[in-house]
């Protein structure tokens, strides 16, 4: 954990998605692991979660995705090459290590970052990535043909018309060993709740999201029920098992 | 430049730079941010004879210039926090303050007994004005009688140090400062957070789940220091400031106004390494300014 | 888009957008901006019977996302008021309410039994809240029962509107709007200024010649968004919202907690045109979002 | 009075002052007479009021004249070309026409932009301009060589060593036409006490400064006492004759 410096290297714009390049020196934060997160300054009083999308540690660049929803978000959407940023980070667990076992990577609108970060350091052929949105708007082009993804739309206007659930059932039946495989989600906890629902049997990591105050485990507003008692989501997590999370015990959140 | 403060009965801070309770956890992390030692003391999160879980999510949001809290005492306990937590916190040289809360006189004193046998605890800062809990608390500090009595109850259970920790959410905050002095408190902090709202045009609901919350932040400090200026007129005991101090001129003010230490609050949040930073550009602004101790400046408002 | 709101005993506004007393002086100066005519009310700078100098300068400082005043209600009196101010405000189509202020039950007995022998004035707000009066004023507004004595008097003076305005600067809020229910007011406007403070490191003196002044602003809008909300729920008069509305966004809030009507203040100084603007603005969007009226908007939290 | 839109198009700075060249359309600003200012946005939550350096009414042009001394001067020097800005305006008074009568021009630090308004219109050789700073980077290089104009410094490092006083009575010694002009000032208030002081018999009107919360009348945060009650500096002046002051007659201010 490390308050530091970002410099703003680059920006692309997809709808309401930006993609910001950083370059920093700073190794601690290089060392990030997908599922991590900073806290970028957003010109708000309190800093933003957001997500890794990827790093470099050779060339020091962090890649975030930002999907534009209120002040801060607008903010880094905005920013121009050039700009300077200070973040806190990395925070949070990361997903864990699946030891080349067959893995579904679920991502849902700006809960895409983690999935893009793990599919460019996982196993070719070990993993396969639905990403879902709204509509095509909602779909940033990150992958490449070579990475083994499937794309759902609530309004079919790109990809399957369906939701990330449609997609996985699809990709079970051409490829049986997902059938029993890891499954990896992070994204809207509608989306989640709908994905612990209809796939009981599959062991299942998700990264939450809550209001965060800190991001470093200080001001416990961003907690989450568990069987293990109450947790931080910032620090203790983003990512647990589904089967740990309240929601699976008839608590509220 | 002597930095030195000294806030009676044993508590004296190498400088006046405190992390507030609940805005600093236990303290420990922070270490990735500065050395702790830099800091004059860490004031805990509220700890309470039984753990406390608190209260739902959303318990916090952003509002202009600062943001509202619903944490409701979350905390672990008291027999936690002694045995596993003061032991990491003693690793560190810098003043202990445990910040103390019960739901009635009662829950008081049983978590200040108990903590009374553990070593390492330079003080207390007695909250009673929280006003995230549900079932009692907040008429502590919103009842000067109340307090006079509890504050007398405490006194007679320890020789450590006995901070007070006020409400601002009342009509005269004097009336509460002098009834803690002369119940015996050692020294008055405050402010507490203010009792604030938000909503949601678009949901049609509250932004946090307890609907009404504690609002802290920059946006109070006025208020803040207005509070602390009445007081320390007023009491001849020392009196800590608190409430939006983000920088050393934020400090500078309140310790102007005739604070004899000050607390760090919200800013821990969006600016982790401000407690360290503050205890530099405490001594740097001074020695700028040709004043010679911390002493010359605490109070040396002209009005 | 029906805009209308009733706040009772007469005073029907054309919408809810009214203008706060001394934030607006007497309504002339914002003909510049936009037809003064789209306003529901215009509530005047605070008029008592003999004129008031007010305080020494300086009287207004910024602080972060607010400021601080202290005018000290400098008014030309009631005479003044009534041969030269009012016939220039009835010459506009919108509601007068004179907000009246007195030294004590005495002078506000005089000032409203002087204006009631004048025509159209459309109701009165009667300030028991301001802070910047050293002898006097704050009293009634700190004191229920001071607060239910004087309003019962002016009550049987008057059978025009009769809208009490509360300070913020008190534990319990619903106390005193319940005080002034019971003692015939017509409406309750909440709220007035937070008292608060600024200093100067570098003079090491108060930003205000008076020291402690008003806190107004953007920043004090969760305070006072949490009391409008408290006093809506527990009287049945109506409540009219005021604390650092700025945008049509902030006045929603207020709708959304139970205000009938609300009230700009500081925003009038650094976007005159804020008044004219939030008429057309709440229609619009109560009309993008499908609602029908404004009474289904007010009150419709769902907590 | 207008709520209007200034468009930065062109920028100077010489050290911490900077010359702001504004464009507007706006009919009503630009008939902005010397005394008057605007109100001008600057990142603060009030407006800051800032006096009109210059008006060219044919090319939409304003200029102003910014020190930075705090937050919102501050964000005025750093702005860019291209920059758009709400003000408020014009507001105040302005100094009253001479007639042809031989008139000072005393202005001292960021005070100047009156008197060099005034000398761009009034008749050659009926004025003479008295410019004072505590140090050479104080003083603005505003005025060409046909501007009769002396400059004063504290310490000596540019023009006269001395205050704007020593200056006056430097000027009156050479052109005795002077010695009952009108005195126009702006400038620090012990400045402008001084020159009251320095010369009771000039018929003398100065622009006051005061913190403003609106400056176009509402607030009363912006009071002086005159001889004619209360007065409100943003509307009912700026510019008073010093005579009705209460400063001259025992009042505070
Ligand atoms: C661990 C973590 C990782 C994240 N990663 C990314 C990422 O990679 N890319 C990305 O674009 N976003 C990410 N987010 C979400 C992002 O942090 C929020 O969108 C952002 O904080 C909103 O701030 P704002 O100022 O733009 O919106 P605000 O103006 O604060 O709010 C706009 C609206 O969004 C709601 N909202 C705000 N924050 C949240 C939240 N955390 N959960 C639910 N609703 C919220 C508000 O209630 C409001 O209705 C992540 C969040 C978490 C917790
Ligand atoms: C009618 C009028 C015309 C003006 N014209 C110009 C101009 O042409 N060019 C220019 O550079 N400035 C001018 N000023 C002064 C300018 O308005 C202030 O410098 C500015 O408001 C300061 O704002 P700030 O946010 O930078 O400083 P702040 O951060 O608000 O304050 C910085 C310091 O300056 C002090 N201060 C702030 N405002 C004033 C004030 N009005 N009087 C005395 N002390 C103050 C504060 O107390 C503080 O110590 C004028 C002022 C008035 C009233
Ligand atoms: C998230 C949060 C949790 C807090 N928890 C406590 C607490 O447990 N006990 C307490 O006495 N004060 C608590 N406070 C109040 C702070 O210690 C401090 O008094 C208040 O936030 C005002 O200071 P600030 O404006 O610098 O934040 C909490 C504040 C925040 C923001
Ligand atoms: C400069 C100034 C003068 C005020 N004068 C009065 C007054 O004469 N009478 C009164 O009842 N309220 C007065 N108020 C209070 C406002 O009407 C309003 O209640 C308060 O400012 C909060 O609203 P705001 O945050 O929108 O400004 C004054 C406020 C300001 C800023
Ligand atoms: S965001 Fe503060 S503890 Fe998690
Ligand atoms: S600045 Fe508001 S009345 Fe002059």
């Amino acid at each position: 954990m490390k308050q530091l410096k970002l410099f703003l290297k680059d920006k692309k714009t997809w709808f309401d998605t930006a993609i910001l390049e950083f370059l920093t020196e700073e190794k601690k934060a290089l060392a990030v692991k997908p599922g991590m997160f900073f806290m970028l300054e957003a010109e708000t009083l309190l800093k933003k979660p957001i997500s890794v999308l990827d790093v470099d540690s050779r060339s020091g660049s962090l890649k975030f995705l930002i999907r534009r929803i209120g002040k801060g978000t607008s903010f880094l959407y905005d920013l121009k090459p050039g700009a300077e940023l200070t973040a806190i980070g990395p925070s949070g667990n990361a997903f864990p290590d699946p030891e080349g076992r067959p893995v579904l990577l679920a991502g849902g609108g700006s809960g895409i970052p983690p999935m893009f970060f793990l599919s460019r350091i996982l196993p070719k052929k070990t993993f396969h990535v639905v990403y879902g949105g709204q509509g095509k708007a909602d779909i940033v082009p990150l992958f490449g043909k070579s990475i083994p993804h499937r794309i759902t739309t609530d309004d079919g206007s790109l990809g399957l018309k369906g939701t990330v659930v449609k997609g996985i059932r699809k990709i079970m039946k051409d490829d049986p060993q997902f059938c029993k495989a890891l499954l990896f989600s992070c994204g809207p906890e509608p989306m989640v709740k709908a994905l612990t629902h209809a796939f009981p049997e599959l062991n299942h990591y998700t990264s939450l999201e809550r209001y965060m105050g800190c991001g470093f485990g200080v001001c416990l507003g961003c907690v989450v029920k568990t069987v293990n008692g109450i947790k931080r989501v910032c620090v203790d997590g983003p990512v647990f098992n589904t089967k740990d999370l309240g929601w699976n015990h008839g608590h509220e959140d | 430049m002597d930095m030195k403060t000294d806030l009676g009965r044993g508590l004296l801070l190498k400088n006046p730079v405190m992390l507030a309770s609940g805005t600093a956890a236990f303290g420990m992390e922070f270490e990735d941010f500065y050395p702790l030692e830099k800091l004059g003391a860490l004031v805990t999160k509220g700890v309470s004879i039984d753990p406390i879980e608190g209260n739902p999510t959303p318990r916090i949001v952003e509002t202009s210039g600062g943001m509202i809290n619903s944490i409701g005492l979350q905390n672990p306990g008291a027999r936690v926090f002694v045995e596993e937590l003061l032991p990491q916190i003693r690793k560190h040289d810098f003043a202990c303050v445990v910040n103390v809360f019960g739901y009635s006189d009662e829950g008081y004193k049983k978590v200040v007994e108990f903590l009374e046998r553990s070593e390492g605890i330079d003080g207390y800062e007695v909250n009673i004005s929280c006003p995230n809990v549900k079932h009692g608390g907040i008429q502590y500090g919103t009842n000067p009688e109340m307090t006079h009595r509890l504050v007398r109850e405490l006194r007679s259970r320890t020789n450590r140090h006995l901070m007070v920790k006020l409400s601002p959410n009342v009509t005269d905050i004097m009336e509460f400062a002098t009834a803690c002095e002369e119940a015996g408190a050692d020294s008055i902090s405050l402010v507490n957070t203010l009792l604030g709202m938000a909503v949601d045009i678009e949901t049609r609901r509250p932004k946090i789940a307890r609907v009404v919350g504690g609002y802290s932040g920059p946006s109070i400090k006025p208020v803040a220091l207005r509070m602390v200026y009445q007081v320390a007129k007023c009491v001849s005991i020392p009196v800590i400031g608190i409430g939006g101090i983000q920088s050393v001129k934020d400090a500078l003010e309140f310790l102007l106004v005739g604070a004899t230490a000050i607390q760090v609050g919200t800013a821990n949040f969006y600016d982790p390494g401000i407690g360290g930073r503050l205890a530099d550009e405490l001594i740097q602004w001074l020695n700028r300014h040709g004043i010679d101790s911390l002493d010359d400046w605490i109070g040396s408002l002209e009005v």
